[in-house]
């Protein structure tokens, strides 16, 4: 494994294969708790850890696990990684982990983490696998972070409320207002806000790509509209 | 402690039991998808997806070895069918594998020397003749995969496109103001 | 007074009728040129027995049926044949296809004719004759006419229906042939009755046509036809529609009406029949009107082959004429090309004017409304025919019947979209019909291809089979060991079941040399007549490829005139 | 046959191996965070109490004297709970009871709330709610003071038909366009004040029994 | 290319589309006669929003404006949503709700005719879910002895939020009768003691049941027109009055009376002019009656039992996502293929 | 009786997982673009959810209980898991046909979050046995359902003209915004 080739993966779970908005897994806690950027990156992050966790030690043992019980197996390894990142934030981050409830144990089923380690880890050594899990992660960090943001300003008109949840009373003070005496847009923060917010990043990252791509090309797009003498023909 | 171990042992006993039991019991049998996938594609036998043939192309496919779109007779169309089939998102044809428009070929009956070389690359028998007598393609049965071309000696075979008549004429997609055209391939060909 | 049904849906569009329906026909002149195309109807083309240079009499056979639903084409009238090849004929393509170019002589001489005595033959000899005379139904789809009474064993026909309805706005042929010829009619459909064997027989006529409706009741008085009034809703004259109005019976879908005891026909077949069967005449003519922007719209007995120009003249286009419909507004085909030939199908020329047909205004999206269901005869869902046919789904388009659709424009006529859904349905059903040809080749490729890879195994064996024996008969030349008995000892093979294998493939391979040959011998016909002329529209692309293909060409030639034993020059194309 | 039962076994022994160990290693974690976990949360319930008993009010540990009250209807429980009694100096000042406002705008809230000794509300906040937010989250105190109205009020104070909203002719406010919600967290307060009142010696008797879970209403939590 | 046929009707989409904008002044005119002008503030505010929305939407997709922006399908979505929201409501509200009809519902999905979801509907649901305060507060009818805002202070509290000192909105505001009626029925009052309240007319809402009997006018005149067709109204109505009335002859105290129903809320205008909407109800006939029942049971359950005062909006686009399968499984059997083929 | 049909209706339509709870969307994106995969998916995973309910309830209260609450999420996940299997191979054994259309959407029900979740929020909500189950059938039910739905308007949507960057998963995420903003309208229905 070269550098050129650890570049590949992060680009892959960054933006190439993006989970969060490419392949359209680990959709759930996606959705789900986006409401705020706190509450989106800290699930992001756990499930960042999770993942580089699960292919590292999934990785080694690949050979030695038969066919017939892969999955249960891949998924007892798993569980027993979210169970414990559980405890410790249990421990640790309370305020958190109450908010986040039951997608911290959902991580397990979680569909990207299996995903990867079908797909990258029980193909691949340790190490590289191990980057995979974390860019992936990562790339789903980041879906989730900018999706949170989103929904947190257009609903509420803050950033990085709740912060001192996952750092401690002493970051109490750091809440943006980013628009004064706003009135909230309730929609962004329930379902149906997440569900649009997620489409319209989608679309964006289509967007871009499509600008990327005309720009390769460095010729005008082909005029979407037939003249009407068209019909005429 | 002791509790937590036995109960999971407990469990896993069972579902190993299980798992290692269907597992024998229930071996996957031949796979029927490469027939349909088969099924979809053209037939024409060319190779030009890499494969010796269209059923190993499609057996690679349902081995997942192979993606969808390399096979360039089958055209866009081709892939869409596959994609449906197998459940995946489309996937356009790479750089230079896009497919060309229906020809078959026709053989020069003043330079063919009757070597037999052609009717022995022809997939589908779609070549008549004998050795030292001049040969003929059997337009209607010639599928266009061109194999036929690279191994005449003195190059008399070319590709013909099938002009359009009333027979095969179809109907363009109705271009009219206001309404994106969406067949952008098909109005070409049509034209 | 007999119940009438309905069928769902119909239109009812400004009808036009009086323009034209109110003089009586006239015969058009006789032209200098005729273009007689091979393929005037559905089924296969006509074959063509005459030579170039032939002179011929009016009404002589120039090309014969030709399989089992095809027509024989005739002379219209005396002359010389100059040519046998491609013209622009009247198709949506634009495109050419074979003709029989005709020169007359003006002489119009007839070749001898003698009637029918129709009763005293058997009824497939007169089917044979009505083939040989080419006739055709000249309703709209020119259907061969003794195809349909051609009856399978066990089908009977208990109803002929007599298709007079002409719901197509602006077409007033039928009604004035009614008027004019309703004796003649209603010897056709005697002609008809007989064949069909049919106990009841109705004539269906809408109800805006009142003399012609007077001429045939009067006519059929004393035969045992009943002429039916129908109400004037457009499509009432497609075949389904006036099987159902009249007899409330439903063709079933996908099938024909024969499948229920009904058959149709229209009235100017029945009179074509009469032509021939009283007078001999084959079908060299037939009746058209010419009407829309013209200065003396009428009808006109215009003889097959004559160029369209020549049909118009006589009715003085008016100046602002855009452009032709050669049948109705709701079905017939768009031409600006008066060079056009007459065919059997064209029942009406229209002048098209701004005023008269104002372009529709530009389409949008459909709201589904459902008004065009409201007006579909067929009972379809157009909306969702267009939903699938503009996205290419056309899997979903046969789920919803795509091909039930008779394509009567009913609703794109009151689409408030204006969105050309017939097109849309052409188009479906063009790329469909494609579709399924290729997957028949495809089909047929695959088999080709497994039979080949099971000959060359087959051959790979027998050499090996052959090798062996050869080895065994050196073995056995040596007469040290006793030869091992001849038969191999694997317990599998059965040796009749291999035999039995082999005189398959024998026979698969004989069938296949007979495909092999009679496909080279189309080949060759093909070839030497058809010249491919597809080079004016080609992709750059296709340009390209042929530039490069003559290229290549160009120098094995001249490899080939360098060698220069025989150096006949390549007469290639 | 044997083939089958063999495979089957080894399959079944791999499986108890991953098991054993993704136990051992679970269980070992858990036991190891055990004690942590448990302060958090008590940490957490502290915050709340605190908020809500003024710590002039109390030197005992409140979180450890407790007292199990079965499900009760005044209450709106179904379930066990604990009530926190507050004591200063041995006596005891006020009790920490946990309440259940059943018919909130979107269903439960849940409550709890600070008794002094004398019948008078130390405190009470919202705990879970699922009111509409932006209209019926008014509740909440970060989003406003008006769960503060209940401070000082008692039974003593205000008659049973004071305790509506005005706009039913009681003594609470309101936001227009939310009445239901107040409404019913009124009433829910003044119902735990009647069980306060019906249950007051049995709330102050020195406990024998020191629960041994202090988690009860965690599921709410 | 040409091609058959070459006749059509003189119709059109924008032609169709102002009828029914024409057929929705009988309502509009009652509802100014019972509330005063401040709902044409919002249907003149919604309107321009719609066009500049949906013009902003065409050039982003590239499609031509004029056609698009002369349908008048833009309008009718603008003026239905003002109907549906209190005519007191901020400008900026009306401003939103538009806007993400007709942006989100509209033309992410293509447009005039692709759309899924009731534009007008998709607005009305955002705006009740994000700010349900302002939506509950309505203008009370006149002539009934409440106190009326003039018609400038309306004005000024649309624009600039500012009542005049020492009013509060609940003073010049009402629930509408539903709401008023869900509120008070749970506080144990019966039906009949609500009905007696001053709102209530003898159909419904005062005023309100004028506005509905304008709505099914226009209704009406839109059956003549042949531009709705009339078993869908009709089963919806039907539906709804059989469900409501079997209710209310169970229990009358708990259970409005099905005229109420018929004449409160927006059953009229959903009636007529929101199941009935071409694009988002089944084509089918069988399918619109499927639609038009399954509409009026959600509408009843949610104005019964819901969490929202009505329930037509959400019984709209609820069964708006039901409409493609209703549509696949309610085909009419085509020519030929009824019965035995006699 | 009633109190089991509220559970129900609750389940299916007030509290939908994939509109309401947000679980299970994985395979509510990825299965939906076909109706009948949609059928299938939710057949099987219907299936499995009222299975795995119960089970997980009887693992919960008679292997666990209170002491060993700290194996919840392991068991739970590994006994799933065993029941996917299982069903897999009773499917194949007694229903060929069945298994024919369900079978390549089983293995994938194991990643279905709605699986674990639904049993992980029964034992939050304390749900008794009887509970357990319908709440486990009303969640795959209202999965089923909203499966179906959304199926049928993803396949009617290939026909619209939606703009380029929204086409295909981009519009289906906000059809699933405007679906789940109707399902709003059940809110408050059963409390
Ligand atoms: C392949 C084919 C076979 C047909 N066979 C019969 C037949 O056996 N009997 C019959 O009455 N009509 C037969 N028809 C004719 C049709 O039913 C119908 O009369 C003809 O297409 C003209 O209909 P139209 O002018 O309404 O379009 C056949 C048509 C086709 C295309
Ligand atoms: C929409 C439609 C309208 C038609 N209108 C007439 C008509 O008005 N008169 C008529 O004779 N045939 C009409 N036809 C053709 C009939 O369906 C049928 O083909 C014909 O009557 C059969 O008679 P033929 O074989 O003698 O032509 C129409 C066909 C269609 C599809
Ligand atoms: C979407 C929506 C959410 C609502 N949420 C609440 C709420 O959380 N709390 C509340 O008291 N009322 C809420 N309401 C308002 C009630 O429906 C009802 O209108 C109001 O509480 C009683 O009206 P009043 O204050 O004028 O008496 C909501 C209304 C809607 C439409
Ligand atoms: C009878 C009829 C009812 C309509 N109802 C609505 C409606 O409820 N909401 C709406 O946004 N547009 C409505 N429209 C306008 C138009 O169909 C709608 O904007 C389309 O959904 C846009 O694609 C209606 C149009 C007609 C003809
Ligand atoms: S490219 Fe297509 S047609 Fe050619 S051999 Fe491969 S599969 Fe067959
Ligand atoms: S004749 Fe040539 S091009 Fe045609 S099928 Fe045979 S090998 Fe292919
Ligand atoms: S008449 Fe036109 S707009 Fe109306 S449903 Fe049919 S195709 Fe659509
Ligand atoms: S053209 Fe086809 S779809 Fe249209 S009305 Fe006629 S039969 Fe129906
Ligand atoms: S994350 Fe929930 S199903 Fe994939």
């Amino acid at each position: 494994m070269n550098l050129q080739e650890y570049k590949d993966i992060f680009y892959n779970g960054l933006w190439k294969q993006n989970p969060g908005i490419v392949q359209l897994l680990g959709l759930c806690p996606l959705l789900a708790v986006s409401s705020t950027v706190v509450n989106a990156v800290s699930l992001g992050l756990a499930t960042s850890l999770v993942m580089a966790l699960s292919n590292l030690s999934i990785a080694p043992i690949r050979s030695y696990v038969p066919n017939e019980i892969r999955i249960p197996v891949f998924i007892l390894i798993i569980a027993v990684l979210v169970t414990v990142v559980q405890y410790l934030m249990n421990a640790y981050m309370y305020g958190l982990y109450v908010v986040l409830g039951i997608f911290i144990p959902l991580i397990v089923t979680n569909c990207i983490v299996l995903a990867r380690v079908e797909a990258f880890a029980s193909k691949n050594s340790a190490l590289p696998s191990a980057m995979d899990g974390l860019a992936m992660g990562l790339g789903l960090t980041a879906v989730l972070g900018v999706l949170g943001a989103m929904r947190e300003v257009i609903g509420k008109g803050t950033l990085f409320s709740g912060i001192d949840l996952a750092l401690g009373d002493m970051a109490q003070g750091w809440v943006l207002h980013i628009i004064p005496d706003y009135k909230g847009f309730l929609i962004a923060i329930l379902p149906p806000g997440a569900f649009i917010g997620l489409g319209l990043l989608i679309a964006g990252r289509n967007w871009l790509n499509l600008r990327a791509a005309q720009k390769a090309r460095s010729k005008p797009a082909p005029t979407p509209l037939a003249s009407p003498e068209a019909a005429q023909g | 402690m002791i509790t937590a171990l036995l109960v999971m042992i407990g469990i896993s006993l069972a579902l190993g039991a299980v798992l290692g039991f269907s597992a024998i019991k229930f071996k996957v049998e031949g796979n029927p998808l490469v027939e349909k996938i088969d099924a979809v594609l053209p037939q024409t036998q060319c190779g030009q997806c890499g494969y010796p043939g269209c059923k190993p192309y499609a057996e690679a496919i349902a081995k997942g070895e192979a993606d969808i779109n390399k096979c360039p007779p089958g055209g866009e169309e081709g892939i869409r069918k596959l994609a449906d089939l197998l459940g995946v998102d489309y996937k356009p044809f790479g750089e230079g594998a896009a497919p060309k428009a229906k020809a078959v070929a026709f053989i020069d009956e003043q330079t063919c020397i009757g070597c037999t070389l052609c009717l022995q690359a022809c997939p589908v028998d779609a070549i008549a003749g004998a050795a030292k007598q001049m040969h003929t393609i059997i337009a209607s049965e010639c599928t266009g995969c061109e194999l036929c071309v690279e191994p005449c000696p003195v190059d008399c075979i070319s590709m013909k496109l099938i002009p359009e008549d009333i027979s095969n004429w179809k109907w363009p997609y109705p271009v009219y103001a206001l309404t994106p055209v969406r067949n952008e391939a098909r109005k070409v060909e049509a034209s | 007074m007999r119940t009438l049904f309905r069928f769902h849906g119909g239109i009812h569009p400004d009808e036009h009728k009086l323009e034209s329906s109110e003089s009586p026909a006239r015969r058009a002149p006789l032209a200098k040129k005729l273009v007689l195309p091979l393929h005037q109807h559905i089924g296969n083309g006509a074959k063509v027995a005459v030579q170039v240079g032939d002179r011929v009499l009016k009404g002589q056979m120039l090309a014969g049926a030709q399989g089992m639903i095809s027509a024989a084409i005739h002379a219209p009238t005396s002359g010389t044949v100059t040519a046998v090849a491609p013209h622009p004929v009247p198709h949506p393509s634009r495109l050419g296809g074979l003709c029989i170019h005709l020169e007359s002589d003006g002489e119009d001489r007839w070749i001898a004719l003698a009637p029918l005595d129709f009763h005293a033959m058997p009824k497939s000899e007169l089917l044979g004759k009505l083939r040989d005379a080419g006739i055709v139904g000249l309703g709209g789809a020119t259907f061969p006419t003794h195809v349909k009474y051609g009856l399978a064993p066990g089908q009977r026909i208990d109803t002929l229906v007599i298709n007079g309805a002409e719901c197509e706005p602006w077409i007033t042929t039928d009604d004035r042939l009614m008027r004019e010829h309703a004796e003649g009619i209603v010897r056709g459909i005697e002609v008809l009755r007989h064949l069909s064997g049919a106990a009841e027989v109705l004539v269906g006529i809408e109800d805006n046509k009142p003399q012609a409706i007077a001429a045939m009741r009067a006519a059929c008085a004393a035969a045992p036809i009943e002429v039916v009034v129908v109400p004037t809703l457009y499509p009432s004259g497609g075949e389904k529609q006036l099987i159902r109005i009249l007899t409330g019976k439903e063709v079933p879908s996908g099938g024909r009406p024969t499948n229920i005891g009904v058959a149709c026909n229209n009235v100017a077949t029945a009179y074509a029949i009469h032509r021939f069967v009283d007078h001999g005449e084959p079908m060299i003519s037939r009746q058209v009107t010419v009407t829309g922007n013209v200065r003396v719209p009428q009808n006109i007995e215009v003889l097959i082959g004559t160029p369209l120009a020549e049909v118009v003249a006589c009715a003085e286009a008016l100046p602002g004429t855009s452009g032709y419909i050669l049948g109705g507004p709701m079905m017939g085909l768009h031409v600006d090309d008066l060079h056009l030939p007459m065919v059997k199908s064209a029942n009406c020329i229209i002048a098209k004017s701004g005023q008269l047909f104002p372009p529709p205004p530009p389409a949008m999206p459909c709201i589904r409304c459902t008004r065009c269901a409201q007006a579909c005869p067929a009972d379809l869902q157009p909306q969702d025919l267009y939903w699938f046919a503009k996205s290419n789904n056309f899997g979903k388009t046969q789920e919803f019947h795509l091909f039930d659709c008779i394509e009567c424009g009913a609703c794109a006529y009151v689409c408030p979209s204006h969105i050309p859904l017939v097109q849309y349905f052409r188009f479906a059903k063009s790329e469909i019909w494609q579709r399924e040809r290729e997957a028949q080749s495809a089909e047929v490729a695959r088999e080709r291809h497994e039979f080949r890879q099971f000959r060359i195994e087959r051959e790979k064996q027998e050499k090996a089979e052959r090798l062996a024996q050869k080895e065994k008969a050196a073995l056995a030349a040596k007469p040290a060991v006793p030869a091992p008995l001849p038969v191999a000892a694997d317990p599998n093979a059965d040796p009749d079941n291999t035999l039995q294998m082999r005189v398959d493939a024998d026979i698969a391979r004989a069938n296949m040399q007979m495909r092999i040959d009679a496909a080279v011998a189309r080949a060759k016909e093909q070839a030497a007549i058809v010249q491919p002329k597809n080079t004016d529209d080609l992709t750059p692309h296709q340009q390209a490829e042929i530039t490069e293909i003559e290229t290549r060409r160009a120098k094995l030639r001249e490899i080939a005139s360098h060698a220069g034993a025989d150096d006949e020059p390549s007469k290639s194309n | 046959m044997k083939r089958i039962a063999r495979s089957t076994l080894q399959t079944a022994i791999n499986l108890v191996f991953f098991a054993v160990l993704a136990t051992a290693i679970l269980a070992s974690v858990f036991f190891l965070t055990r004690d942590a976990i448990k302060k958090s949360e008590e940490a957490e319930k502290m915050k709340l109490i605190n908020q809500i008993v003024p710590s002039t009010l109390f030197d005992n540990n409140i979180i450890k004297d407790t007292l199990t009250i079965p499900a009760n209807e005044l209450l709106g429980t179904e379930d066990n709970t604990l009530a926190y009694r507050a004591r200063l100096k041995g006596e005891p000042s006020a009790v920490v009871l946990e309440s259940i406002a059943p018919d909130g705008f979107s269903g439960r809230i849940w409550l709890i709330l600070a008794v002094r000794a004398n019948g008078e509300l130390a405190g009470v906040r919202v705990v879970t709610h699922k009111e509409t937010p932006g209209l019926g989250d008014y509740i909440e105190l970060p989003k406003s003071p008006w769960i503060k109205n209940f401070d000082g009020k008692s039974r003593a104070g205000y008659k049973d038909a004071d305790w509506k909203v005005k706009k039913d002719g009681g003594q609470f406010d309101y936001m227009a366009g939310a009445t239901i919600t107040p409404r019913a967290v009124v009433k829910a307060v003044n119902k735990a004040l009647v069980y306060f009142e019906q249950n007051r010696d049995k709330l102050f008797a020195p406990s024998p029994q020191q629960s041994p879970r202090p988690l009860a209403g965690e599921g709410k939590l | 290319m040409l091609s058959s046929p070459f006749i059509t009707t003189p119709g059109s989409v924008s032609q169709i589309m102002l009828r029914v904008l024409l057929a929705l002044i009988p309502g509009i005119a009652a509802y100014v006669w019972y509330f005063g002008p401040a709902i044409l503030v919002s249907i003149a505010l919604a309107s321009v929003t719609a066009l500049a929305t949906e013009a902003l939407m065409l050039k982003l997709r590239n499609r031509p404006l004029k056609p698009f922006l002369s349908d008048n399908s833009a309008l009718i979505t603008a003026w239905l949503l003002a109907l549906s929201i209190p005519p007191l409501a901020p400008w900026w509200m009306v401003v939103v709700g538009t806007a993400f009809g007709i942006a989100v519902a509209k033309h992410l999905y293509g447009g005039l005719g692709n759309n899924i979801f009731n534009p007008a509907m998709i607005g009305y649901a955002v705006l009740i879910i994000s700010f349900p305060g302002h939506m509950t507060h309505w203008l009370t009818p006149h002539a009934i002895g409440l106190l009326e805002l003039p018609f400038a202070d309306q004005l000024n509290y649309i624009f600039h939020g500012i009542l005049p000192a020492g009013l509060t909105l609940d003073a010049v505001t009402t629930a509408t009768p539903l709401d008023t009626l869900k509120t008070q029925l749970h506080l144990g009052l019966s039906v009949n003691d609500i009905r007696e309240m001053p709102i209530y007319g003898f159909l419904g809402g005062k005023g309100g049941e004028m506005v509905a009997l304008g709505f099914a006018v226009g209704g009406i005149y839109m059956l003549a027109a042949r531009i709705i067709t009339w078993y869908l109204p009709l089963v919806y109505l039907a539906a709804l009055f059989s469900i409501a009335g079997f209710f209310h002859l169970y229990d009358p105290a708990h259970y409005a009376s099905p005229m109420f129903h018929w004449f409160s809320g927006a059953a009229m205008l959903g009636a007529f002019f929101i199941f009935t909407d071409p694009v988002g109800s089944p084509t089918t006939r069988q399918g619109k009656v499927i639609y038009a029942a399954g509409a009026a049971l959600l509408t009843w359950l949610i104005r019964t039992f819901g969490g929202f005062p009505d329930g037509v909006a959400f019984a709209a686009l609820l069964m708006n996502i039901c409409v493609p399968l209703i549509d696949a499984y309610t085909q009419p059997k085509v020519f030929g293929m009824k019965g035995d083929g006699k | 009786m009633t109190e089991y049909l509220l559970i129900l209706v609750g389940t299916v339509l007030v509290n939908n997982i994939v509109m309401v709870k947000i679980l299970g969307l994985c395979p509510f994106m990825g299965v939906s673009k076909k109706l009948e995969a949609a059928v299938g998916m939710g057949a099987a995973t219907t299936f499995v959810l009222t299975l795995g309910s119960g089970a997980s309830y009887l693992i919960q209260h008679y292997l666990l209980g209170p002491d060993l609450a700290y194996l919840t999420t392991l068991s739970f996940i590994v006994v799933i898991a065993g029941i996917v299997q299982f069903t897999e191979m009773a499917i194949k054994k007694t229903s060929p046909e069945l298994y024919q259309i369900l079978g390549i959407y089983l293995p994938l029900i194991t990643t279905n979050c709605a699986v674990l979740g639904i049993p992980l929020l029964n034992v939050q909500a304390k749900h008794d046995f009887m509970e357990s189950l319908l709440f486990g059938f009303g969640g795959a039910v209202g999965f089923t359902l909203v499966m179906i739905l959304f199926a049928g308007i993803r396949e009617r949507l290939e026909g619209a003209d939606v703009p380029g960057i929204f086409k295909g998963s981009a519009i289906a995420m906000v059809t699933a915004g405007l679906m789940s903003l109707a399902f709003m309208g059940f809110s408050g229905l059963v409390r």
